[in-house]
C-alpha cells in the first residue's frame, strides 16, 4: 500500500467575492498532489493564483469547491503540519528579528534559553549574525525575508509551503539559500510546495514543476518531472545538458502562456 | 447601653444655612459628650441623602421633615425624631425689574419661577404660593437651577423672573438689590403666613425599625441635637461664627453673618415637634405630590417627642 | 441564506436576554414575588430599581399623551449637536495637534488638564457662559465628546503607515492633500472606535446638563420624578434615551460600513 | 544637545502660557483693575471665576497645614483603583469581544446601551451596592474608564494585521498565545491611547462620586465649598487634582515609551 | 559649460541610531551621480545600503554626512523632481487600483475625468485592464508592484528612483515591462537609478552599473558604463557578446563582495 500523499489539493475552484464588486473566479478545478517527501515547484504568471493555492494549502482560505487532504485527513481549519512562508512581510513588528526567530518554538513551549540558541544558530545559516537585535523595520527588505525564512524553517515542519521566498535576494545570497534549504531538505526528506518566478530556481531544486496557466480560472497545464541527479548544487547544476533540455521545454509552456494572459488582459 | 456607637449620618449640603444645627453640634462636642462617635457623609442634594439610607449605606439622615410623609406613600416608614428647623428657610423673590407688577401671587401667572430642583421643597413652596393667587403649576414654568451660584446667573442674566431658593444665595440676591421678597420661609411669621400654621423643616429621621432597634442610640443623638438647640439659643452671632469650621466662612464672612442673622429664628428652640406642623406639611405635600393621599397617611407615625421631651429633661433644666 | 439565518437566531437571542433581563427584574422589584433578598423591607427593592411594568406603563403614557415628544426633542437636539460639534473640533485639534509636534508638546499638558477636569461640577460656570438653555448642555456634552474623539485622532494619525505617507509625499501631496488623502482616511477606524464610545457620552452629557439645571429635556424630567422618589419615571426616562442612543449608534455604524469597504475581511471566498 | 534646548524652549514656553493665563484670570477678575467686562458688578467676576491668588492662597493653606491630605489620599486612591480596574475589564471585555465574533455580535447593544446611561442620575444605585465608601467612587470611575479602554482594545484588535496574524498562526499559536503575542502588542498603540483619556475621567469619576456624596476626598470638600459660595475653594479643589492627573498621566507615557520602542520613528540618522 | 548632474549623491554617510542598540553605519563616503538622461543600476549583496541610498536621493532621509544636489540645487526636504518606487509595499490601501494610479495626478489638480483616462491607459500598459475596481488587498504581489510602478511613471518625473521594481514578476511580465520602461526612458529622456538584483537587468537596461560593497559601511567599489547599442530589446541583447563580456566582468567583482560579506558575517 502506498503512503497517503502529503497534501492533496484536489479539483479546488475558488471564488472571491467583494462587496459591490462581481465575483471573481481565481482558480478553477486545479489538482495539485505533493508526496510525503517531495519537492514541487509551482510557476505561473503573475496574479495566476499561486499565493491563493498555497493559502488553501495551509488552511487559510477555505477553497469554493474541492477537497484538501494533508497525509489521507480531511484539513479543517489550520494545517498543523505545514510552516509557510509568506509572499509579503509577515515578521512580528514588536519583536526583535532574534524573538521573531525564536517565537515558534517559545509557542511549542521551548524554554527560552534553549530557543535563543537555536534562533542564533539559523540567524547564522541566513547570514544574519549580528543583526539579532534589530526590529523588522531597522532590516532591508532580503533581510526581513531571510528572517522570515529563519522563523519558518527553525520550526521543522512536515510540509513547507513557500511563496517566492528568494526573490528580494541577489544572485549569490541565494543560492547560498538555495543550498542551504537543499541541505536542509535532503537530510530529513519534507514535502515541499516551492513558488517561483525563476525558472532555473524552480528546476535547479524540484523534483516537479508545475506551471499554472494565466488567470483567471487557473489551473496547472504542465507537470515536469525533473529527473536530475541528487545531491545537487545549484550553482553547477545549471550548466548541465539535461537542465538546459528541460528548461527549454518548460520555457516554451510558459512563455505562450503568460502572452497569453497579457493578451487577454490588453482585449478585455 | 448605647446599642450602636458609630452613627453614620447622611445630609445633603451640610454647609448650608439649613443644616447649621447640625454643624454644632458637631462642632461643640456634644455627639463625644454621648458617647457617640458620628460620621456624616455629605450630598448633593437632600434626596440623595435618604437614599442613602433607604439603601442601607447610612443610618439617620438629617433632612426635611416632609420626606417621612412621602416615604409613607412608598411603604417604606420613617420616623422624625428630633427637629433643628422649625421652618424651610426659603423665600420667594420676584426680580426687581418685574417688582414693580407685582401686587399678588396670581401676577405670577406665565412666568418663569427658577427653583433648585423641580419637584423639590422649593418647587413645592413655590406651587403652594401661586395657589393662593388661584394658578395652578401649569400656570407658571419652573426652570431647575440647582442651589449653586447658577442662581445667581440665572438671576443676572435675567433668565428667571421668579426664584424659590434657600439661603444664602436668596441673601446675596437681595443684598445686591437684584430682587425683592415676595414670601418667605426664613421667619415663623412667614411660615405661618404662607402655609397658614406652622412647617417643620430640618430634622432627624431614622427608618422606624433602626429607632426601635437602637433606643438609646437615637436618644444619644436627640439629647445632643436639643443641647446644640439651646446653645443656639443663648449663642452670640460672634460665637456661631467661631463654631462654624473655617471653610464655611472662606467665601464671605460679612455674608454669611448678615444671612445668618436672616434665617436665625428659623431655628427649633428645643427641638419638638407640633401636631400642627405635620398637619400643615401633609397638606401642603398633598396638594403637590398625587402620590400621597392625605386619608392613607398615618401621621402620627412619622414624627416622635418622646426622645426629644428625654433631653429637655435633661438638658433643659440648665437653662 | 445562511448568514441571515445566523442573524435571525442572534437576534432571537437578544429578544430573550432582554425578556430575562426584564423578567428578573420584575421578580425582584415586586415586593411580594420573593422572599426580599437584599434589603431588609421588601419594597426597597422597588423604591431603587422601580418596576418593569411601571416603567413600561409610564414609557407608554408619556408617547400616547404626547408628552414626552418636547422634551425628547429638546434632549435629541442637543445630544446630536454636542456630538457633532464635539467630534468635529476633536478631529480637527486632534489632528493639528498630530501634525504639528511642537503645538503638540506646547498644548499637551493643557488638553490633558482640561480633560481631567470634573465637568458636574463646573456646571455653573457653563451655566452663566452659556446661560440655562441648550447651549450649556450641548457645551457639557461637547467637553465629554471632544476629548474621546481628540485622543483618538491624536494617535491614529500617528499610526500613519510610514511608507504609504512617504508615498503619498512623494507623488506630491502638498499637506492638505496628505490630510485628506491619508491621515483621515487612515485614522478612520480610530475615528469610529471613538465615535461609537462618543454617541453614548453625548447623551450622559445633554441628560447631566439638564439634570443640572434646566426647564425641560428628558434629564428634567428625570429631575423631576426625582424629587418626588418616583424612581419608575426616572427609569422610563432612562429607558427611552437608551433606545435613542442605540438608534444614533445605528447610524454611526452604516457610516462605518460605508467608510470602510476598502478594509480586508476574513471569508472572502464564496461557499458553494 | 540640540533637542535639549528644544525641550527647555518648551518649558519656557509652557511656563508663558501658565503665567499668561493666570494674569488674564487675575486682571479680569480683580475687582478695580479693568473696566467690569461680562458683569455689571464688578465683583461678579470674582463671585463666578475665583481669583488666582486667593484660589493659590488656599493651595498653600492646604497643603502647609497639612489638611488636605487625608482628602487628597482617598482620592487619589479611589482614581488609581478606578484606572486600574476599568482599564483591566475594559481590556479583558474589549479583547473577548473582539475575539469571539458571536459574543460580540450579542452584546454590543446592552454595551452600547449601558455606555449612554447617565451615571450621575444613577449614583444612588451606586451607594446601594457599594455603600457610602470608596467602593461607590471606585465604582463610578470604573462605569466610565471601561468604556472608553473597551471601545479602543475592541476595535484595536480588529485592526490587527491579517498577514501577521495568520503568521502567528501558522507558526503554531495557541489561542492563549496569539492573544499574549499578537493580539495585545498590536492593540497597545490603541490601548495607550484610551489611557491618556480614562486618566483623566479616573479623577472625574472619583470627584464627581465624592460630589455626590461622601465624608471624605477632595469632591467633598468641593461640595462643602459650593454650599457657601466659597468659588476659590472649588477651584483651588480642581488645581490640585489636575496637578495630580497630570502626574498619573506623565507615568502614563513612561510606560508607553518603554513598551512602544519597537515603534519606527522618523529622524533615526545621526545628524554631525 | 556642461549641465549639471540630475542627481548628485556626494560623500554620503549614513548612521542609524536606535535606543539602546548602538550606532550602525550603513554607508560611509558614498558618491553617486547621475547625468541628465542617464540610467544607472545600483546592485549590491543584500542589506548594503542601497535602499538607503534611495531614500537620501528622494529627500526621504537625511545623511549624517555628505550633500544632496539636485539638478545643481542642494535638496533641503523632499526630492520635487523624482518619482520613487518603493521596495515594500505602499500603495494606500483605502483607495482602488485605479484609484492609487490617478492619485498623483488628483494632488497636481487635474479634473478627475482627465486622470482617470490617463490612469486606464497605465493599466492597460502594466497589464491591469479590468482590476481598476480592486482594493489592493485584493490584488497579488506582483498586481500591486504593477499599481504601484502606473502610479509612478503616470506623473513623468524627471528623476525616477526604482527599488526592485521587477523583482516578484514572472519573466515574461518583467521582459515586457522592462521595455515598456525603455520605451519611455528614450521618449524623453529621464535620469533613472534602478535598484536590481538581477545583473542582466541592470546590463540590458542601464548606461551605467553601479557595485555597491557588502554592508557595514558600503560604498561604490565598482562602475560599468554599458556600451551596448541602443534602442535594446531586453531579451535579444541578452544574447550578444558585449553582453556576456560586461556580465562576467561585473559578476566577478559582485561575487567576491558577496562572499566577502557572507564570510564576514559568519565570523562576526
Ligand atoms: N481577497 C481577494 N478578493 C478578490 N480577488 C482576489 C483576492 N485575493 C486575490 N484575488 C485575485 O486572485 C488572483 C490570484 O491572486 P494570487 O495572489 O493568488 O496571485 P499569485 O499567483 O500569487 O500572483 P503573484 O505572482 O503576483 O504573487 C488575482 O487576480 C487577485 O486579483
Ligand atoms: N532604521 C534603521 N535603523 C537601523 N538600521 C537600519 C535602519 N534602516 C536600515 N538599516 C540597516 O541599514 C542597512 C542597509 O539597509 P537597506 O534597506 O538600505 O539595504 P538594501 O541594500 O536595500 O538591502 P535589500 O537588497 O535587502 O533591500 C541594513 O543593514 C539595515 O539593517
Ligand atoms: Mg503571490
Ligand atoms: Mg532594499
Amino acid at each position: 500500500m502506498q503512503a497517503a500523499p502529503a497534501l492533496a489539493l484536489e479539483h479546488i475552484t475558488v471564488t472571491f467575492v467583494s462587496e459591490g464588486a462581481a465575483r471573481f473566479t481565481a482558480i478553477r478545478d486545479a489538482t495539485l498532489v505533493v508526496r510525503p517527501g517531495e519537492f514541487v515547484s509551482v510557476v505561473g504568471p503573475t496574479g495566476c493564483g499561486k499565493s491563493t493555492l498555497l493559502n488553501i494549502a495551509a488552511g487559510l482560505l477555505t477553497p469554493s469547491a474541492g477537497s484538501v487532504r494533508v497525509f489521507g485527513e480531511p484539513l479543517a481549519g489550520l494545517n498543523r503540519n505545514s510552516g509557510y512562508l509568506f509572499q509579503t512581510e509577515a515578521l512580528l513588528p514588536w519583536r526583535t528579528a532574534l524573538d521573531n526567530v525564536t517565537i515558534g518554538l517559545e509557542f511549542r513551549g521551548l524554554a527560552r534559553e534553549v530557543a535563543v540558541r537555536q534562533a542564533e544558530g539559523w540567524l547564522l545559516r541566513v547570514g544574519l549574525r549580528g543583526h539579532g537585535h534589530r526590529y523588522p523595520h531597522q532590516l532591508s527588505g532580503g533581510m526581513r525575508k531571510r528572517v522570515a525564512l529563519a522563523q519558518t524553517l527553525i520550526l521543522d515542519p512536515q510540509i513547507i509551503l513557500m511563496d517566492e521566498p528568494f526573490s528580494a535576494l541577489d544572485i549569490q545570497t541565494r543560492q547560498l539559500m538555495e543550498n542551504e534549504l537543499l541541505e536542509l531538505w535532503s537530510a530529513n526528506r519534507k514535502s515541499v510546495v516551492f513558488i517561483t518566478h525563476d525558472l532555473e530556481e524552480a528546476i535547479s531544486l524540484s523534483d516537479r514543476v508545475v506551471v499554472l496557466s494565466a488567470g483567471p480560472e487557473a489551473r496547472p497545464i504542465g507537470e515536469y518531472e525533473i529527473d536530475l541527479p541528487r545531491p545537487r548544487d545549484v550553482a553547477e547544476i545549471r550548466l548541465t545538458p539535461r537542465f538546459i533540455e528541460l528548461h527549454t521545454k518548460i520555457w516554451q509552456t510558459m512563455k505562450q502562456e503568460v502572452l497569453k494572459g497579457y493578451e487577454q488582459q490588453k482585449n478585455q | 447601653q448605647i446599642e450602636k456607637r458609630d452613627v453614620h449620618i447622611a445630609v445633603g449640603g451640610k454647609s448650608a444655612l439649613y443644616y447649621l444645627p447640625l454643624t454644632i453640634t458637631e462642632r461643640l462636642g456634644y455627639f463625644k459628650d454621648e458617647g457617640l462617635n458620628v460620621r456624616i457623609s455629605d450630598f448633593a442634594g437632600g434626596t440623595r441623602s435618604l437614599e442613602a439610607v433607604v439603601g442601607g449605606s447610612a443610618d439617620v439622615v438629617s433632612g426635611s421633615y416632609e420626606h417621612t410623609i412621602n416615604m409613607q406613600s412608598k411603604k417604606i416608614h420613617f420616623q422624625a425624631f428630633v427637629l433643628a428647623g422649625a421652618s424651610p428657610q426659603i423665600s420667594i423673590g420676584i426680580v426687581s425689574s418685574k417688582a414693580a407688577g407685582y401686587k399678588s401671587p396670581k401676577d405670577l401667572k406665565g412666568l418663569k419661577v427658577g427653583v433648585s430642583a423641580p419637584g423639590s421643597s422649593t418647587n413645592m413652596v413655590a406651587n403652594f404660593f401661586i395657589a393662593k393667587g388661584g394658578l395652578k403649576p401649569s400656570d407658571i414654568s419652573v426652570i431647575g437651577l440647582g442651589a449653586g451660584s447658577t442662581v445667581i446667573a440665572a438671576v443676572d442674566q435675567g433668565r428667571v423672573d421668579v426664584v424659590s431658593q434657600t439661603d444664602p444665595a436668596m441673601t446675596i440676591l437681595e443684598k445686591d438689590g437684584k430682587i425683592k421678597i415676595i414670601a418667605e420661609t426664613r421667619t415663623p411669621e412667614g411660615t405661618e403666613k404662607l402655609f397658614g400654621g406652622p412647617m417643620p423643616a430640618a430634622s432627624f429621621y431614622a427608618p422606624v425599625e433602626f429607632i426601635r432597634k437602637n433606643p438609646n442610640t437615637v436618644q444619644a443623638l436627640t439629647n445632643a441635637m436639643v443641647r446644640a438647640l439651646l446653645w443656639m439659643q443663648e449663642a452670640s452671632p460672634q460665637q456661631i461664627l467661631n463654631t462654624v469650621p473655617e471653610e464655611y466662612l472662606l467665601g464671605n464672612k460679612a455674608m454669611y453673618l448678615f444671612a445668618y442673622n436672616n434665617v436665625k429664628t428659623a431655628y427649633s428652640k428645643d427641638g419638638l415637634f407640633s401636631d400642627a406642623g405635620a398637619k400643615t406639611t401633609l397638606r401642603a405635600i398633598a396638594s403637590f405630590n398625587p402620590a400621597v393621599k392625605p386619608d392613607q397617611v398615618n401621621l402620627a407615625e412619622t414624627y416622635t417627642n418622646a426622645f426629644v421631651k428625654k433631653a429637655l429633661a435633661k438638658y433643659g433644666g440648665k437653662k | 441564506m445562511n448568514s441571515r439565518r445566523t442573524s435571525r437566531h442572534l437576534r432571537l437571542w437578544q429578544v430573550l436576554i432582554v425578556a430575562g433581563l426584564f423578567t428578573i427584574w420584575h421578580v425582584t422589584t415586586h415586593p411580594t414575588l420573593l422572599p426580599p433578598l437584599y434589603f431588609d423591607n421588601p419594597n426597597k427593592a422597588a423604591f431603587f430599581f422601580g418596576q418593569p411594568l411601571e416603567v413600561l406603563s409610564r414609557v407608554w403614557i408619556w408617547f400616547s399623551s404626547g408628552s414626552i415628544y418636547e422634551h425628547l426633542w429638546v434632549t435629541l437636539l442637543e445630544t446630536v449637536l454636542a456630538f457633532a460639534i464635539g467630534t468635529v473640533s476633536g478631529l480637527v485639534v486632534g489632528l493639528w495637534l498630530a501634525l504639528s509636534p511642537t503645538a503638540a508638546a506646547l498644548f499637551d499638558p493643557y488638553i490633558k488638564a482640561v480633560n481631567s477636569m470634573p465637568r458636574v461640577i463646573l456646571a455653573p460656570i457653563f451655566g452663566v457662559w452659556f446661560g440655562l438653555g441648550m447651549a450649556s448642555k450641548v457645551a457639557l456634552g461637547v467637553t465629554l465628546v471632544f476629548f474621546i474623539v481628540f485622543f483618538n485622532v491624536y494617535q491614529g494619525v500617528r499610526e500613519v503607515s510610514h511608507t504609504v505617507l512617504a508615498n503619498a509625499r512623494v507623488l506630491g501631496a502638498s499637506e492638505r492633500q496628505l490630510l485628506r488623502h491619508v491621515y483621515v482616511p487612515s485614522a478612520m477606524s480610530w475615528v469610529f472606535a471613538s465615535l461609537h464610545n462618543s454617541v453614548g457620552l453625548a447623551f450622559v452629557g445633554a441628560v447631566v446638563g439638564e439634570y443640572l439645571g434646566s426647564s425641560r429635556g428628558v434629564g428634567y424630567l428625570i429631575l423631576q420624578a426625582e424629587g418626588t422618589f418616583d424612581i419608575n419615571s426616572v427609569f422610563a426616562g432612562i429607558l427611552v434615551l437608551t433606545a435613542f442612543a442605540l438608534v444614533l449608534d445605528g447610524i454611526v455604524t452604516l457610516a462605518e460600513r460605508r467608510l470602510m469597504l476598502w478594509q480586508p475581511r476574513s471569508g472572502e471566498t464564496e461557499r458553494i
